[in-house]
């Protein structure tokens, strides 16, 4: 277990550096950040002067070591758009994207999972086979068209929800969270359908086909011959199973939320660390994007590490296999 | 209307303002934001005429060319209580002119600022420089005090890695007062009680909500939905829905901004073609049939959907500078333009690669591809690079390009500042956004001239030599002004600004 | 058929061995502070077989049967040891050229019929491979008759070539198989428990042609199972093999008529008659041993009726009893007819 | 001649005899989406010699045709177009097909890229086992450690960079297809090395071994054709998901260039349309598209159900 | 004779395949007295699992019952709603499975298992149900019992798991067990033991066994009678010794020959010829006439019905009392 925690991190550690160096590699062809931060009429001479003063007539090397070197000192740089220090400003973000992505991914579990498990017990209702096909319209739509969409309905149609922004915030230390008003969760709505529809259809479609597979084990076919009753069987034996593969699955599509709000985001308006990346690609802010990818990496490799210990958690087989016996 | 009910007035933009420092960063989401709580000493009004701020009059002092005095404006008071005064005055000018401020190329020239009584200013020039005034609409006033107590005597230095105050706060003499800032989504202002305005102004608006909606699409649903009163950035698709929806309302007017394109004539080759040896924009009959070939109302009808006036010239009207008869430009004439190309020994055509942004100005990257098609007639084999401004500004800044796309707003209202900086080859000081590599020394010399020529009629005629100059060697290709569109609800009132920037002290609620 | 005796055996394995390394990776037994864990699931094996001659190795799940089955065909490298055919040591890494001719000359057919045949090629096709391998023919026509002739060698019909192998029933898989093994001309056929997934009457064809074949050809055949009755009908010589280790290797006649080992007896009064009120069943005691960290001294000292202090702490070596050779204290001391039938029964 | 015919003949009768092509008859969802995937997939190969203008080659375009409604004619010129024209005078009807083609051929050639790398590595790492298989599966964790659509981002910035200018222009496509291909080959590598493991263990395979088959030859022969099930079925739902990823990098403003617009363009820049009562210049590619996705996702579907032995 | 406590008749199974109807077991009849242990033998594919999957009410769709009719003392039950049958499932009727690696739930503790099967057909509370778990786990023999009740099913060896497996079919006394395979997955030594812990425990609560299997030994040392079946049909049943060692049909006959056996020397072994038809393919007439060397005109043409032979029954002409010698010789 521990052993698998230390691997976990030094793995987590080189993906970072990775990260951070392709990152890094990529934002040089970005754009030039210091014709972004200069007016139109500024001289040649300031612009040098700006661009020696960020750091930039340095190679890249030097740039990335020292770029490396702050974050390891837990400076994470400031940022070029906005003159504050990028911890600041993803502090100031993140309560925004992670409760987002908190609804979004809440929703996709357990719509995915509800769903999944009516159409696998209902495998040839009419109702079940029209969810099935009607779900795939949420992997063949691209997100951005989706959430256009959904304003246009919900918000210029049917004036029922917002169509940008968090709505009313209540500051609770240092977060910010939309879940204690009424319009601050009227906000939410949208965003977190789009968001988790994608992830929603993966999730209910695995957990259906890894469903049906386990409704045909045999120790299914022994609790059934064992007289137990239908919702035993179905909720108490089948699904706990059918959950196991879906944990891991489920990691990666959770982690990914993160990243795909960046479009979600966009398209809401929605105040999270997405739409700070958006506006910091926009504008070369080079330590914004790095820190930003550190960001979502480090989220990545933090939920892949709570799935695998919910796996040890759930399956007993794992448990015994790391601490002996044979 | 009672004055005492609560109107609160909800405006989005596209953009958000990086900072509230008024001195730190020269854009015009800045201003445009800034101008509701920091004032400046001369204003520019929604007509785009200059009309006093905190300053009450000015001028030249007579027995100096080089010195202008300031009258202010008595009994102004900063929002945190502090009365405004000439020490206010100095410290803002010479705050604004610190080497880290991004607004000091506009008081390039100014040598001293000295308080002369509480109420009286001198701004000391290098040289003569007429246009002083122009430069100072959008240099805003702080209060020393304030300053001094919160650490922010100087703009943000990016060296040092903490937040200055000035980012988030502001202290300014302005109709609204800030309440609340979250950056990039929104920014809450109140009525200023104690404005000196009160009475001149309209002030209708109790409370500004100011918010960023960076995707058009939603920014015009929120705007439709009736979450918004005032939308500035419109996009031009949606103007005929916005206009014809029941309580939304357009109104257009024309900005100062130009939109051309500029060719690299001054490369013996160029990098981008296939033409080896010569460079076929070197060829002024190459540029003049490129300036025939654009369907100019094409452009204006269809991609800008009428949001646009279709130029001659750089200089769009209300410049100084400017005529009906520099804007004429040449018949759309495919015909023409082929023959001009075969005279030339182009009769095949060449290759060129069109850089172009694609995220700045109204439509730009539809601009550019209608242009790949209108060349594509006369045989140029134009290849489109559209990326986004902060790609596209350094193939120009880096002599990159052969054939680029820029817009140029003109913020003293004076050519030479356009000119200054696109046209007078390149140096430390002058040409920045000048890719053409062509350098004409005499030429570069009368630009200069302009800055400190102080007999009007003399300058405009030098200005208007130069012009007509520019406009002959066809080195660019202007296509249009720029219209801007605000949607608003009905009951709203008020005039496009030509910057394109919203007072909203001058907008009348119904 | 008469076997010569004396003939040089044509295959001799000589204190085979293997481990298995299970530990866990590097990091974890650091942190844990464990030691490597190795399995020998073959330690010290050795027998010969004479030409034309059937060895048959027994034991229960995990002695090791299909251990040696692997490293006699060269499917994994033992750790120790000889394996000698026609004289040459094909566990000698140094000799892989001569391995690589001798590999024509030995063979191997798999338990399951169902999984040892690639669903996806027709049958003719699965018993060229060996052909095309081995570069015995390349001529397509030459091909196609050897495989007709194979086909009909193991009583199909040549037609059955074009089919696919879910076309048909166990035992005729296992006939293709055994097709498959002949089909290079092999002296030696290594056979892992051939029967034990079929039906006994399809156990029973393909038994009978398995011995058909060895009379027409010559066939010599390591026979690995773990049904003593099979041995008993195709055997000469039987190993029992014990967590990797032989507790008896004897003639067959002679170890069914005279099981020395106690464990030999064991598996033999375990083995029901059908005959009605034939001799009783007795049920083995215990199960096999973890094999991580085996029983100290003889290794099959816990489920001993015999064990005594010597047996729980000395690993036996081998005594010469008439044809056989066994690995028991007891049977060395002489003490092998205390044991008390109740010992048997279920605890 | 005869007896190939007769081969062929015999092959045909035995596909269309087969289980799949029984279960696909009897599914008319999967029926439909395999047309609608022929048509469209016919369609765009065909683009050049169905579609009526060359929406790709500007110097034909018409500006002032732009932005005319389905079949009514233009104001200014006359014109009339199937399903109108975009802001630029581009009829949609044939920047669908030329669209599709694009989006087609990325999809089509980013799942090849992300197959190739994943099989072979897969195959490998799952054969050989030891550090080969760690070195390999762990490149693919760190991978999957991170978002698909980042990583093809980054990919595309890199190589922006990394490429010539002059280059640029023609690599679009490739560096697209590479920027989607790797992003996409650890799910493959991962599930081949899954089947391979299990392969590997099976009997037929030792079989091939002692018949001293060259371990090369045995991941070809023996164990390729049981991985390209799974690998199927990934590859197609995979094809959609590629396809959806070249639109939402295009959204983000990376991708093919505006003059030579992509489905996933055609939608960027149709969504700007959607208020402003130019709705043909979204609606038709977009139902382009999900018609696309939908029906290769439901191909996918039943290929998925119909090769997996266990839920038949 | 008392009433029997399963009776079937006329069994017929069925699976509608996309090649036609597939009959798995074809009108097959037997009774079953009280605590008798019948044996059920034959080849794969005979139908012995779908016998057992349609007396207990799992037959897995498509598959279903065509014809006949099972009773439980006497009460119908192939036609019972689900519900009525769920009740009847591990209470009156349990079954055990060949593979006792798979039969248990890897995510639930044993104990668990075993309680929630005693809680849902008794009306133990949960604490007695657990006391009740522990002395099952005892009597099927697994050691230290209290201890292991709360292990996972993959702490244990196979022929633990087997164990466990019988102590969850016995737990809430059933009348009847119906035993597939329960031995052919473990490893010979165990398979003894299992065996004769499951026939301890049945004889000791009067529990009436059907035991699937195709090994004759276990057969031989277990039942009471046995029923041959030959491609769904039922060539013969009878007391276990007649059918061992008189054997009246001829596919008994060769079967028991083809067994191997410990003192049958180095010699041939008898085999019958061929392969059992597919199930889709089964010839007309008798099921095993052209595997058959004694067959006649009438086996073609013909299903033989079930005629008497000392204590058994089998299907075959040769035992027509009315068929004529002449016949018979061919
Ligand atoms: N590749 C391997 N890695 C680790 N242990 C192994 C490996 N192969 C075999 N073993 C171990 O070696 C021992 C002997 O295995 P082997 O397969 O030879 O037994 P067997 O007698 O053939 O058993 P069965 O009758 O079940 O086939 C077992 O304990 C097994 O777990
Ligand atoms: N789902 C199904 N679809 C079609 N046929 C089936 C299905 N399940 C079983 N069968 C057929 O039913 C017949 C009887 O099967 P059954 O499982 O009862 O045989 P068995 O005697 O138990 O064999 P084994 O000894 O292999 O367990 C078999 O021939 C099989 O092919
Ligand atoms: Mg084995
Ligand atoms: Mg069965």
């Amino acid at each position: 277990m521990l052993a698998f925690l230390i691997r976990r991190i030094a793995e987590a550690l080189v993906v970072m550096v990775v990260v951070a160096f392709f990152a890094f590699s990529m934002f040089r062809f970005m754009g030039d950040p210091v014709a972004n931060m200069m007016g139109p009429d500024a001289t040649i001479a300031d612009r040098e002067a700006m661009t020696k003063r960020l750091g930039l007539d340095q190679p890249f090397p030097v740039q990335f070591a020292a770029f490396l070197g702050n974050v390891a000192e837990g400076d994470f740089g400031v940022s070029f758009r906005v003159g504050r220090p990028v911890i600041d400003l993803v502090k100031e973000r993140l309560p925004a994207t992670l409760e987002l992505a908190l609804i979004s991914g809440l929703f996709a579990l357990v719509g995915g999972i509800g769903l999944g498990v009516y159409t696998a017990l209902r495998r040839d209702g009419l109702l079940s086979r029209a969810i099935m096909a009607i779900s795939l319209i949420g992997v063949s739509l691209p997100t951005f068209l989706i959430g256009i969409a959904l304003i246009y309905l919900f918000a210029v149609e049917l004036r029922w929800l917002p169509s940008f922004g968090r709505g009313e915030t209540v500051r609770i230390g240092g977060w910010t969270t939309g879940f204690l008003t009424g319009s601050g969760l009227a906000s939410l709505v949208l965003p977190s359908i789009t968001l988790g529809l994608f992830q929603m259809t993966l999730i209910m479609r695995l957990v259906r086909s890894e469903m049906l597979e386990v409704l045909r084990t045999d120790y299914i076919r022994f609790a059934r011959a064992r007289g137990l009753t239908t919702r035993a069987i179905h909720f108490g034996h089948a699904l706990k199973n059918t959950l196991v593969p879906v944990i891991t699955v489920t990691g990666l599509q959770l982690g990914s939320i993160v990243a795909f709000a960046i479009i979600t985001e966009t398209v809401f308006q929605w105040p999270g660390v997405g739409s700070l990346f958006i506006s910091s690609v926009q504008a070369v802010d080079v330590p914004v994007m790095a820190t930003y990818l550190l960001f979502v990496a480090g989220f990545f490799v933090f939920v892949n590490l709570v799935v695998d210990l919910l796996y040890f958690a759930v399956d007993p087989r794992l448990r015994s296999a790391t601490t002996g016996g044979h | 209307s009672d004055p005492a009910d609560a109107k609160p007035f909800r405006w989005a933009r596209g953009q958000d303002a990086p900072t509230l420092d008024p001195h730190t960063e020269n854009s015009n989401q800045v201003f445009g934001l800034l101008h509701q709580i920091y004032e400046p000493l001369i204003h520019r009004d929604q007509d785009g005429k200059i009309v006093p701020a905190l300053a009450l009059s000015w001028g030249l002092l007579p027995t100096d060319a080089k010195t202008w005095q300031f009258k202010l404006r008595p009994g102004v008071k900063f929002h945190s209580g502090d009365a405004f005064s000439a020490d206010d005055v100095v410290f803002s000018l010479k705050r604004a002119m610190d080497p880290l401020a991004g607004v000091r190329t506009t008081l390039a020239g100014v040598i001293d600022v000295v308080k002369v009584d509480d109420l009286t200013v001198h701004v000391k020039t290098q040289e003569p420089m007429p246009l002083l005034v122009n430069q100072l609409t959008n240099i805003f006033m702080m209060s020393q005090k304030w300053a001094e107590a919160n650490k922010v005597t100087r703009p943000q230095d990016f060296k040092n890695k903490e937040e200055t105050f000035a980012v988030r706060n502001a202290n300014g003499t302005g109709p609204y007062i800030l309440v609340s800032r979250e950056p990039d989504s929104k920014t809450v202002m109140k009525l200023n009680e104690g404005y000196w305005g009160k009475g001149q102004f309209p002030l209708q608006a109790t409370e500004v909500v100011y918010s960023v909606i960076t995707s058009a699409p939603t920014r015009i649903a929120a705007l439709l939905s009736g979450e918004l009163d005032f939308v500035q950035d419109m996009p031009v698709q949606d103007i005929d829905r916005v206009a014809q929806t029941a309580n939304l309302k357009v109104n257009t007017g024309p900005e100062v901004r130009s939109i051309f394109y500029g060719l690299n004539a001054g490369d013996p080759e160029l990098a981008s073609s296939d033409v080896k040896g010569k460079n076929p924009f070197a060829d002024k009959r190459v540029r003049k049939a490129i300036e025939m070939a654009i369907n100019r109302e094409a452009i204006q009808k269809v991609v800008m959907g009428g949001q646009s006036a279709p130029s001659g010239t750089l200089i769009p009207p209300g410049v100084n500078g400017y005529s009906k008869e520099l804007d004429q430009y040449p018949k759309w004439d495919i015909a023409k333009a082929k023959a001009l190309m075969a005279e030339a020994g182009y009769a095949g055509g060449f290759g060129v690669k069109l850089n172009c942004p694609n995220n700045r100005y109204i439509n730009d990257e539809k601009i550019c591809q209608a242009t790949v098609g209108f060349l594509g007639q006369i045989g140029i084999k134009v290849t489109l690079d559209a990326r986004p401004m902060a790609q596209h500004t350094p193939t120009i800044l880096k002599n990159e390009t052969d054939f680029y796309m820029l817009g140029w707003g003109v913020a003293s209202f004076d050519a030479a500042y356009t000119l200054d900086s696109i046209y007078h080859s390149r140096d430390k000081v002058y040409g920045a956004y000048n890719a053409t590599r062509v350098v004409e020394p005499d030429w570069d010399k009368k630009m200069e001239a302009l800055g400190t020529e102080t007999d009007t009629a003399k300058r405009d005629k030098l200005l208007a030599e130069i012009l007509a100059h520019v406009k002959d060697e066809a080195l660019f290709i202007p296509i249009h002004n720029q219209l801007l569109a605000w949607g608003m609800k009905k009951g709203i009132e008020v005039k496009v600004q030509p910057e394109n920037q919203l007072y909203v002290k001058y907008v009348k609620i119904d | 058929m008469t076997i010569d005796r004396n003939a040089p055996p044509l295959l001799r394995v000589e204190d085979l061995a293997r481990v298995f390394d299970v530990s866990k990776p590097w990091l974890a037994r650091m942190i844990e502070r464990e030691p490597r864990r190795f399995v020998k699931a073959v330690d010290g094996v050795s027998f010969s077989i004479a030409k034309g001659e059937t060895f048959a190795l027994v034991g229960e799940s995990g002695s090791g049967k299909s251990t040696i089955a692997r490293m006699v065909v060269g499917l994994i490298r033992p750790t120790r040891g000889r394996i000698l055919f026609d004289n040459v040591d094909i566990a000698d890494p140094g000799r892989t050229a001569d391995v690589a001719r001798l590999r024509r000359r030995f063979q191997m057919i798999f338990q399951d019929p169902f999984a040892s045949l690639n669903p996806r090629f027709r049958v003719d096709a699965i018993i060229a491979e060996p052909l095309t391998a081995f570069g015995l023919m390349s001529d397509r026509a030459e091909i196609e008759a050897r495989v007709a002739d194979l086909l009909k060698l193991v009583r199909l019909d040549p037609a059955d070539g074009r089919k696919y192998p879910h076309e048909f029933s166990g035992g005729q898989r296992q006939r293709i198989a055994i097709a498959r093994a002949l089909a290079a001309n092999p002296e030696f056929i290594v056979c892992d428990e051939p029967t034990s997934a079929l039906d006994v009457s399809v156990q029973a064809q393909v038994l009978n042609l398995m011995r058909d074949l060895q009379d027409e050809f010559g066939l010599t055949y390591l026979l690995i199972t773990h049904n003593l009755a099979v041995v008993r009908h195709m055997a000469d010589d039987v190993g029992v093999l014990y967590l990797g280790r032989l507790a008896e290797v004897a003639p067959t006649e002679e170890l069914f008529a005279r099981p020395r080992h106690p464990y030999t007896r064991m598996l033999l009064d375990a083995v029901p008659d059908l005959r009605p009120g034939g001799r009783p069943r007795r049920a083995i005691t215990g199960e096999i041993p973890n094999p991580i960290d085996p029983p100290p001294g003889c290794t099959f000292h816990p489920r001993c009726p015999l064990a005594d202090d010597r047996c729980r702490r000395e690993a036996p070596g081998y005594t010469r009893d008439g044809g056989a050779r066994v690995a028991c204290h007891a049977v060395e001391e002489g003490r092998t007819e205390t044991a008390p039938p109740a010992a048997f029964a279920l605890a | 001649m005869a007896a190939a015919d007769a081969v062929r003949a015999g092959r045909l009768r035995r596909a269309l005899d087969s289980d799949l092509f029984y279960s696909f008859r009897r599914s008319p969802l999967t029926v439909v989406a395999a047309v609608v995937v022929l048509v469209i997939g016919l369609a765009a190969l065909l683009a050049p010699w169905i579609a009526p203008t060359d929406p790709f080659d500007p110097s034909s375009l018409d500006l002032m045709d732009g932005k005319t409604p389905p079949l009514k004619p233009n104001e200014f010129t006359g014109h009339t177009f199937l399903l109108g024209t975009d802001d630029q005078g581009r009829d949609v009807f044939s920047a669908i097909l030329y669209g599709a083609r694009i989006s087609l051929l990325v999809g089509f050639a980013s799942v090849v890229v992300s197959m190739a790398i994943g099989i072979a590595l897969g195959l490998l790492a799952g054969y050989r086992g030891g550090w080969v298989d760690s070195v390999i599966m762990r490149v693919a964790d760190v991978q999957l450690t991170f978002p698909d659509l980042l990583v093809a981002l980054m990919i595309f910035g890199i190589a922006r960079g990394a490429l010539p200018i002059a280059a640029q222009e023609h690599m679009a496509i490739p560096v697209l297809i590479l920027s989607i291909g790797i992003a996409k080959w650890p799910q493959y590598a991962r599930t081949v090395r899954g089947v391979t493991m299990v392969e590997r263990g099976k009997d037929y395979v030792q079989a091939a071994r002692v018949v001293g088959l060259p371990a090369g030859k045995i991941m070809r022969r023996h164990i390729l054709p049981n991985v390209l099930g799974p690998v199927l079925v990934i590859a197609t739902l995979g094809l959609s998901l590629a396809i959806i990823t070249e639109a939402t990098l295009s959204f983000l403003g990376v991708g093919v260039p505006p003059t030579s617009p992509s489905l996933g363009t055609l939608l960027r820049i149709g969504q700007e349309y959607i208020a402003s009562g130019e709705w043909w210049i979204l609606f038709f590619p977009a139902i382009a598209l999900v018609a696309i996705a939908l029906s290769v996702n439901l191909l996918g579907d039943w290929l998925r159900d119909a090769l997996n032995p266990r839920l038949r | 004779m008392t009433e029997p406590l399963l009776s079937v008749r006329d069994l017929t199974v069925q699976f509608p395949t996309r090649r036609g109807l597939l009959t798995a077991v074809d009108r097959l009849s037997f009774d079953l007295a009280p605590g008798e242990v019948l044996g059920l033998v034959g080849e794969s594919g005979a139908g012995k699992s779908m016998t057992g999957s349609a007396i207990i009410g799992l037959l897995e769709p498509p598959g279903r019952i065509a014809g006949g009719e099972i009773r439980l003392k006497g009460e119908r039950i192939d036609n019972l709603p689900a519900e009525a049958m769920r009740r009847i499932r591990g209470r009156r009727i349990g079954m055990i499975f060949q593979d006792p690696l798979t039969s248990l739930n890897p995510l639930i503790r044993i104990g668990d298992q075993l309680v929630e099967t005693i809680v849902t057909h008794t009306d133990r509370t949960p604490w007695e149900a657990k006391l009740h778990a522990a002395s099952l786990l005892e009597a099927v023999g697994i050691p230290a019992a209290r201890a292991r009740i709360d292990s996972y099913p993959h702490e244990f060896s196979g022929g633990m798991r087997q164990r466990v497996v019988i102590a969850l079919a016995l737990a809430a006394d059933p009348e009847l067990i119906i035993a597939d395979e329960p031995t052919t997955a473990l490893d010979v030594s165990v398979q003894a033991q299992i065996i004769a812990v499951l026939k301890d425990l049945c004889r000791d609560k009067g529990t009436a066994v059907i035991l699937i299997t195709h090994d004759m030994g276990v057969i031989a040392e277990t039942a009471d009678r046995v029923a041959v079946l030959y491609a769904g049909r039922l060539a013969e049943i009878g007391p276990v010794a007649d059918v061992i060692s008189r054997p009246h049909h001829p596919y008994t006959r060769g079967l028991m020959g083809s067994i191997p056996s410990l003192d049958g020397g180095r010699d041939r072994l008898e085999q019958i010829p061929g392969s059992m038809p597919r199930l889709s393919h089964i010839p007309p007439g008798c099921a095993f006439n052209p595997r058959c060397l004694q067959a006649f005109a009438r086996c073609v043409a013909e299903r033989p019905p079930a005629y008497r032979a000392d204590a058994s029954e089998a299907a075959c002409f040769l035992l027509d009392p009315a068929m004529s010698p002449a016949e018979a010789a061919r």
